[in-house]
């Protein structure tokens, strides 16, 4: 098993001292150790903004893309070589604003990428502006008379598109975060994880205190079942999006499964030279 | 009409047109495969309009014993299913041209020059119970005045419709007998006999095939793309051939999607690619821009419509090339390829696969409506020519001393391309950003070095990659005429016009468009007396790049034509003798 | 470093800097802002990086008692409150300079040649019982050395502290009294003593919001925009004014979003836009072609930053240029601003709305990162050069005879604009699209029409637009320097330079760059036997575009600088120098 | 009252005969008629597919904007001209494809604007391919041996996204069309109205029939209460989405009422005349 602290890259976050982001890097560096995984099997695509920075940080192949599509690389890496464990990472503004769309459809797709949205409900990078989580009446520098919007429940949308595994951790509950990265790692199948974090620079009302307090933990309501999907919707409304733990886990064919022909060995690893016969084969067609 | 002396025509052009949805299509794919089949060369063009029922459409054909690359302002057979037929297509006929009109529709009195025959084809089919086969009896009418033997028909339309059962086979087989018996009956049997083809094998197909045939050959085995004409056969052929050669073909919500999972793939090791038309190739430049500045390779497949915005769906222009060019802020390496016919789709879209690997960077390959969706007649493809070269991609790599750094993905080389390792190779571990970066790939925005790293981007590919342009013609030609991309048919045509004229006259055309083969041109123009530049768009693009890359001023002469149409060779021909 | 027969200084340029989160900015501001109400003339540009907290910034301010334009190389006084700051900005400094540098940075021998003296902020401000005031303690000292009173400074900081109570307001004052006593004591008082100032009001202001001012005096009603560096400003600014103004500004969730929004609105007849930079641009592209299409005026702000891809998202360059102008596929008409000043952030952008709707298309205002965020002196704004130009709008139109007949939205007309009722109105009931239309809008592909559309929209903006370009310098001169946008100011000194030096040169600077101004262009360097073209971008993008639109080979020089900042006067004389 | 025949264009449309775009056309013009509105009161916003041609068709003002992004368009000019009636019609894969994100982000604004998707399972205007509505296995163009993917759902995506207005109509049933449009424009808010149309050409599973058999009207179900978000949920899961009818309504205030300082005579109706009052006010700060 290699340590922890192998899956950092040597560069230091440049991150604001209390940033929640630390916690989420952390909790990845573990989680890839807990699954016996070395630095150069894992891929970690990241979209743009204080939290895009992770790729960076991590000592795995890293691809830090255009801000909101880190969906569809992530997707691309994956089906190019399935052996590969890819993550995607990105924060509120990045999958749940410009990047909402890619979000529904890697859910109905479900290739196997686990996908991590680190929600401090703010755009961070941009130095604090209303983000698509931020809550209604939520005052910043790009709402100052406060947010008119209703929030974007990540939770139910994705309940909504037939996601397959789906939870919500907490900077403040490390264990429970790395227990649920790993499980979505392992889930064969589209994964997503949502990181609830506080920016500490700019969102002075979502704060690490407030999360605490409003915080409803379904992994210890021993009256919950994350293989009901109704439920999970009930109670994601209910605690007004605020549960953390597993929220829904169903197993199902993954993408990977599913696609016609397509090869257990990884597609970088077919035989690319040119055959005579396979181009007769499909020109017979034209003749 | 070069008829020889058995009075047979080594050219014949036919063409059919109706409504949409009255098999005007497949009129014209059964006769193009059955001529396929028996050696000639075909250059097939279709009008059509964006909607799906009802409208205009036409398909023309263009048959010869010789090779051909373009349609004809001529015609020489016209068969008539609806009166839009007549009246906006009967002055192309030569005047000794046929017209075969369905009894029902108005024959007007400037089409008396020609002559036109009323066939009762609705009559024909319904006799036969059936009127959606009247297509068919006009096809048996055409068979018979070009001298060809029904037997020659039969595979084809066997193959055609056996998968709709052995009634539907012989509905459309007594059709066809019963066109031809009425055009026998009626003296029309061998008004325009062509002479026989060469019975040698030879393809017949359109551009969107043969690209995603050379993506094939190529070894790629991804492509993502999103629906949109005149592009989605590319994804349609794709998608049914991937399962058979073990790739995969992702449909995806969005071009934007589309791209960055193609740039994911490729980034991973797997070539990849995708295909758009200008909507999308506009939706595409912000991560053009990301695979420029991350180097990752990344094809795509601009099949070229009428601009801009939805402008013209189904019609012809090469307008989107400035926009493939300089497209995406700030400076990126760039390939921008523009293949000159149905062939050139082929090897080109192999090429490109090797382009963008080799300097690791976008290739953009515009083809356009006369080159995606003509068909036209292709020698035998020859895989031997297709080479993989998959340029600097590091198998394996040697540890580093100190763990947690990073292999350096952007090192410095002679050549500016550095040696990538792929995800999944041990110690090959590495960061790549949209952010400016160091060696290392990570963010840095220290001044020199920022220059230094633009300066490798932007110098790594040759200023002339080779085979970038190609001249036919004589040395110092009095005349040449400059364009590339699909032109290519229509020019070489109009050259041979005017050469036959005893004119010394020269044709250079462009294959690599970006970067910019000035030296080439230049070398080429330089003697040259009356420049030429032919292009389909409004604006000029060759035009402006010419002038943009050559410090002299070559007093050029443009030829544009941005009607939605495809040039055919006379009017260049034309255009220029007005000009002499 | 001109200082007259008393000693005093007309001009000194002070620094600060230091780690992000440790209030440069605030010290700069503070400086300014009070330098500003004493009528001095000021330039003030920061450098910093794309995070939050930490990493070095600092903040250059130009002080004189003449109007300037640009930042200059040299450095009078830096106050240093990091490592970095003097490691990286000492070679700045004049061999007479001071530096500031806190007690607990090591100041090496490289700095021996200037005056460095060791001040203990870090400790005189936690003697006030906070560190977090160190900044001021440093400005205290700077007022001291430059012969300026303390008493000026109160009102700034009563404005911008009160808010926070009298306490911080207090905290502040003794930080400044403690830093400028310390400097008394240490005999550094009046070491650079500024000329007084000349009292006059001038508004000290950065581009972004002299952008938006202008567009609100222009009659902008409707912003939609996403957050992006170096633009962000412009919206946040217009969604607090908004609502103060009875207008509407929306946060869109993309920037594809923003500018469809933005174009809905102003289809629906408000002055509407949006603001972006290079990323959002890109991405912006096909709805700037609908636009284009559907004759619908939309007016985009692009505050460049360092390209390609996500680049440098702080630092300066000028090279979203040729795929502001050539972005999009297809041909479209389009208008191309790039203004030279912060003042005239302020009265371009309003002139762009003019011509957005006057010529029914997109127009694209280019700044820079030097323009947006860089901070000027500008002379008070006058409301009425600022006339509102609303083009061809129909606010009553005629029943037309027939029910359901679409309004003639597109009808030819001698300037190729048609007039266009807005909706709501009687009688104006029209239909746009993006697809090619007829006069009417509705979709048509007939080639003829197709054509006289693509004239009609391709020629209604006039070659040259009035003010498109401007020169200073004598007739005739040896020497030329082009330039367009921020680049104004450094020319313009760097003209001045050679022109002491007894140099007869010219400065031709473009401030509306599409359509291209050839014709002003060539006229003014038709003599010029020396001829530089000045450009913060890699591979000369208006060197392109001077070749591609004059037929003449000028020879021209390139001064490129793409290293992510802005060009400093002194710079651009030396290289020309150099190259004499 | 103006006759619905008034409401529409002397264009004939190009769709294929049977189309089910034929009978939103109509419903429309007769909604239109009901309300008492005039064709110059109405502008509408399409996107681009067969049924994107509809804006052409109406005698009202007509916007046939890029594929997409028929719903930033129409909140543009309704927050521009809050007197006029604004509707945004598309294709399934217009609105649920490509421009999903700005469904998304429309609801949770709350423009008062009303979205009509013709959804009709598949891509009629490029041919015939698998849209996002397709059920998983549908065979089409592009995908020949049957979609992999999980079909999105509008409806649950809707209700979760907190939408105030929603139905599901049939093109079989064009009194409830007609109803539900009348409704969505009447409403304060943006209104979603789903019409399940047949598209006769490429989509041979789900047709005219198929949806008859399967469809279950909420209208005419008395245990069903569209005011109650949960059992609307539900109710869409329980019958896969086939729901017709009034599914939810929500009285809430709209973008409009919310926006701080926004007049209530329309911006196009301001004067512009430049102020040197107001410029001096405004640059009184940065003296
Ligand atoms: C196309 C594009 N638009 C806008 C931006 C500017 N931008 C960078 S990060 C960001 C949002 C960051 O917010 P979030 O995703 O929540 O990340 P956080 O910083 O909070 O971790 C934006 C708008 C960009 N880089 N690219
Ligand atoms: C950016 C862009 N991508 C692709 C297209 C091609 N295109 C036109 S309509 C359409 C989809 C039509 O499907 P749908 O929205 O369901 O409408 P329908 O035709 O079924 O009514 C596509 C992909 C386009 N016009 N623009
Ligand atoms: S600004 Fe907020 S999100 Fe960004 S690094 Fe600082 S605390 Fe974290
Ligand atoms: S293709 Fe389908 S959706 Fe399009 S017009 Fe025909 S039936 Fe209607
Ligand atoms: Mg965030
Ligand atoms: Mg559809």
């Amino acid at each position: 098993m290699i340590e922890p602290k192998i899956f950092r890259s040597g560069v230091r976050p440049n991150w604001c001292p209390g940033c929640g982001d630390f916690s989420v890097l952390n909790a990845l560096t573990h989680s890839f150790s807990e699954l016996d995984l070395a630095p150069h099997q894992i891929t970690t695509v990241s979209g743009i903004g204080c939290s895009g920075r992770i790729s960076g940080y991590l000592n795995t192949y890293g691809f830090h893309g255009v801000h909101g599509r880190a969906l569809p690389v992530a997707q691309g890496v994956k089906l190019a070589n399935r052996d590969l464990t890819v993550m995607a990472i990105g924060g509120d503004g990045d999958g749940l604003g410009i990047g909402l769309n890619h979000l529904i459809h890697a859910i109905r797709r479900n290739v196997d990428v686990t996908y991590i949205i680190i929600d401090n409900h703010i755009y961070g990078l941009t130095k604090g502006q209303t983000s698509p989580t931020s809550p209604t009446g939520f005052t910043s520098k790009s709402t100052p008379k406060g947010s008119l919007d209703t929030a974007v429940s990540p939770i139910q949308l994705a309940l909504s598109a037939g996601i397959g595994f789906l939870g919500q951790a907490f900077v403040g509950n490390p264990k429970q975060m790395i227990k649920l990265i790993e499980s979505g790692i392992k889930y064969n199948g589209f994964s997503l994880i949502i990181a609830l974090s506080n920016c500490i620079t700019y969102n002075k009302v979502n704060t690490l205190k407030w999360f605490r307090e409003n915080i409803h933990d379904l992994d210890n309501d021993e009256t919950y079942s994350p293989s009901d999907r109704k439920q999970a919707l009930l109670s994601a409304v209910e605690h007004n999006d605020l549960v953390t733990g597993l929220i829904y886990h169903e197993e199902k064919a993954s993408c990977q499964d599913l696609l016609p022909g397509y090869p257990n060995r990884p597609l970088v690893a077919q035989n690319l030279t040119p055959q005579q016969e396979i181009l007769d084969n499909l020109t017979a067609a034209f003749y | 009409m070069n008829n020889d002396i058995n009075g047979e025509f080594g050219e014949v052009i036919w063409q059919v047109g109706g409504q949409q949805g009255e098999g005007i299509d497949s009129t014209g794919d059964i006769l193009a495969s059955t001529l396929n089949q028996l050696g000639y060369y075909l250059y097939g063009y279709r009008e059509f309009s964006s909607r799906i029922k009802g409208g205009h459409t036409h398909y023309r054909l263009r048959i010869s014993d010789n090779p051909i690359g373009a349609i004809s302002h001529k015609l020489h057979l016209l068969v008539a299913l609806d009166q839009e037929s007549l009246s906006t297509q009967n002055h192309f006929l030569v005047p000794s041209g046929i017209i075969i009109a369905d009894e029902n529709l108005n024959v007007n009195s400037t089409m008396v020059r020609h002559n036109v025959v009323k066939a009762p084809l609705t009559r024909l089919s319904e006799d036969l119970g059936n009127k959606i086969v009247k297509n068919m009896a006009a096809l048996g009418i055409s068979i018979a005045i070009m001298n060809l033997r029904l037997a020659d028909f039969e595979d084809v339309i066997n193959q055609r419709f056996s998968k709709k059962g052995s009634k539907v086979v012989a509905l459309n087989l007594a059709a066809i007998e019963s066109g031809f018996d009425w055009a026998c009956q009626h003296e029309l049997l061998g008004k325009l006999p062509l002479k026989s083809g060469d019975k040698k094998k030879r393809l017949f197909m359109i551009g969107n095939q043969a690209a995603a045939l050379g993506a094939i050959m190529a070894g790629c085995r991804f492509i993502s793309a999103y629906p949109i004409t005149p592009a989605t056969e590319i994804m349609e052929y794709l998608g049914r051939q991937m399962p058979e050669i073990g790739g995969a073909a992702i449909q995806a919500e969005d071009e934007i999607a589309a791209i960055n999972m193609v740039l994911g793939a490729s980034y991973a090791g797997v070539r990849a690619m995708t295909s758009t038309s200008g909507p999308g190739l506009s939706l595409m430049m912000e991560t053009i821009g990301l695979s420029g500045m991350t180097e990752t390779p990344v094809v795509i497949i601009d099949a070229q419509r009428g601009g801009p915005s939805t402008g013209l769906p189904t019609k012809h222009e090469q307008s989107d090339l400035l926009s493939a060019i300089f497209g995406t802020h700030g400076e990126v390496p760039k390939i921008v390829i523009t293949p000159t016919s149905v062939s050139q789709c082929f090897y080109q879209t192999a090429n490109a696969f090797n382009l963008a690997e080799k300097y690791q960077c976008p290739v953009i390959v515009l083809s356009d409506v006369a080159l995606s969706l003509g068909k036209q007649t292709v020698e035998p493809f020859d895989a031997s020519k297709i080479k993989v070269d998959r340029g600097q991609i590091l198998l394996e790599v040697d540890p580093t001393p100190e763990d947690g750094t990073f292999f350096q993905r952007y090192g410095y080389t002679a050549s500016g391309v550095s040696p990538r390792p792929l995800p999944g190779t041990k110690n090959g571990v590495h960061f790549v950003t949209g952010l400016e970066h160091d060696e290392t790939g990570l963010p840095a925005d220290d001044p020199a070095l920022r220059t230094a790293m633009m300066d490798k981007r932007l110098n790594k590919i040759p200023d002339l990659l080779p085979g970038s342009t190609f001249y036919h013609g004589p040395d110092n030609p009095d005349y040449l005429l400059v364009g590339y991309g699909s032109t290519y048919g229509p020019i070489a045509e109009a050259r041979e016009m005017m050469a036959n004229d005893g004119l010394l006259v020269g044709h250079l055309h462009i294959l690599i468009i970006w970067p910019f083969p000035i030296a080439e041109l230049d070398y080429n123009m330089e003697t040259a007396k009356n420049i030429f530049i032919i292009e389909n768009n409004a604006t000029g693009q060759l035009e402006g790049l010419l002038d943009m890359h050559s410090p002299y001023d070559r007093k050029t002469k443009p030829i544009r034509k941005y009607n939605g149409q495809p040039f055919v060779p006379f009017e260049i021909y034309q255009q220029i003798k007005e000009r002499l």
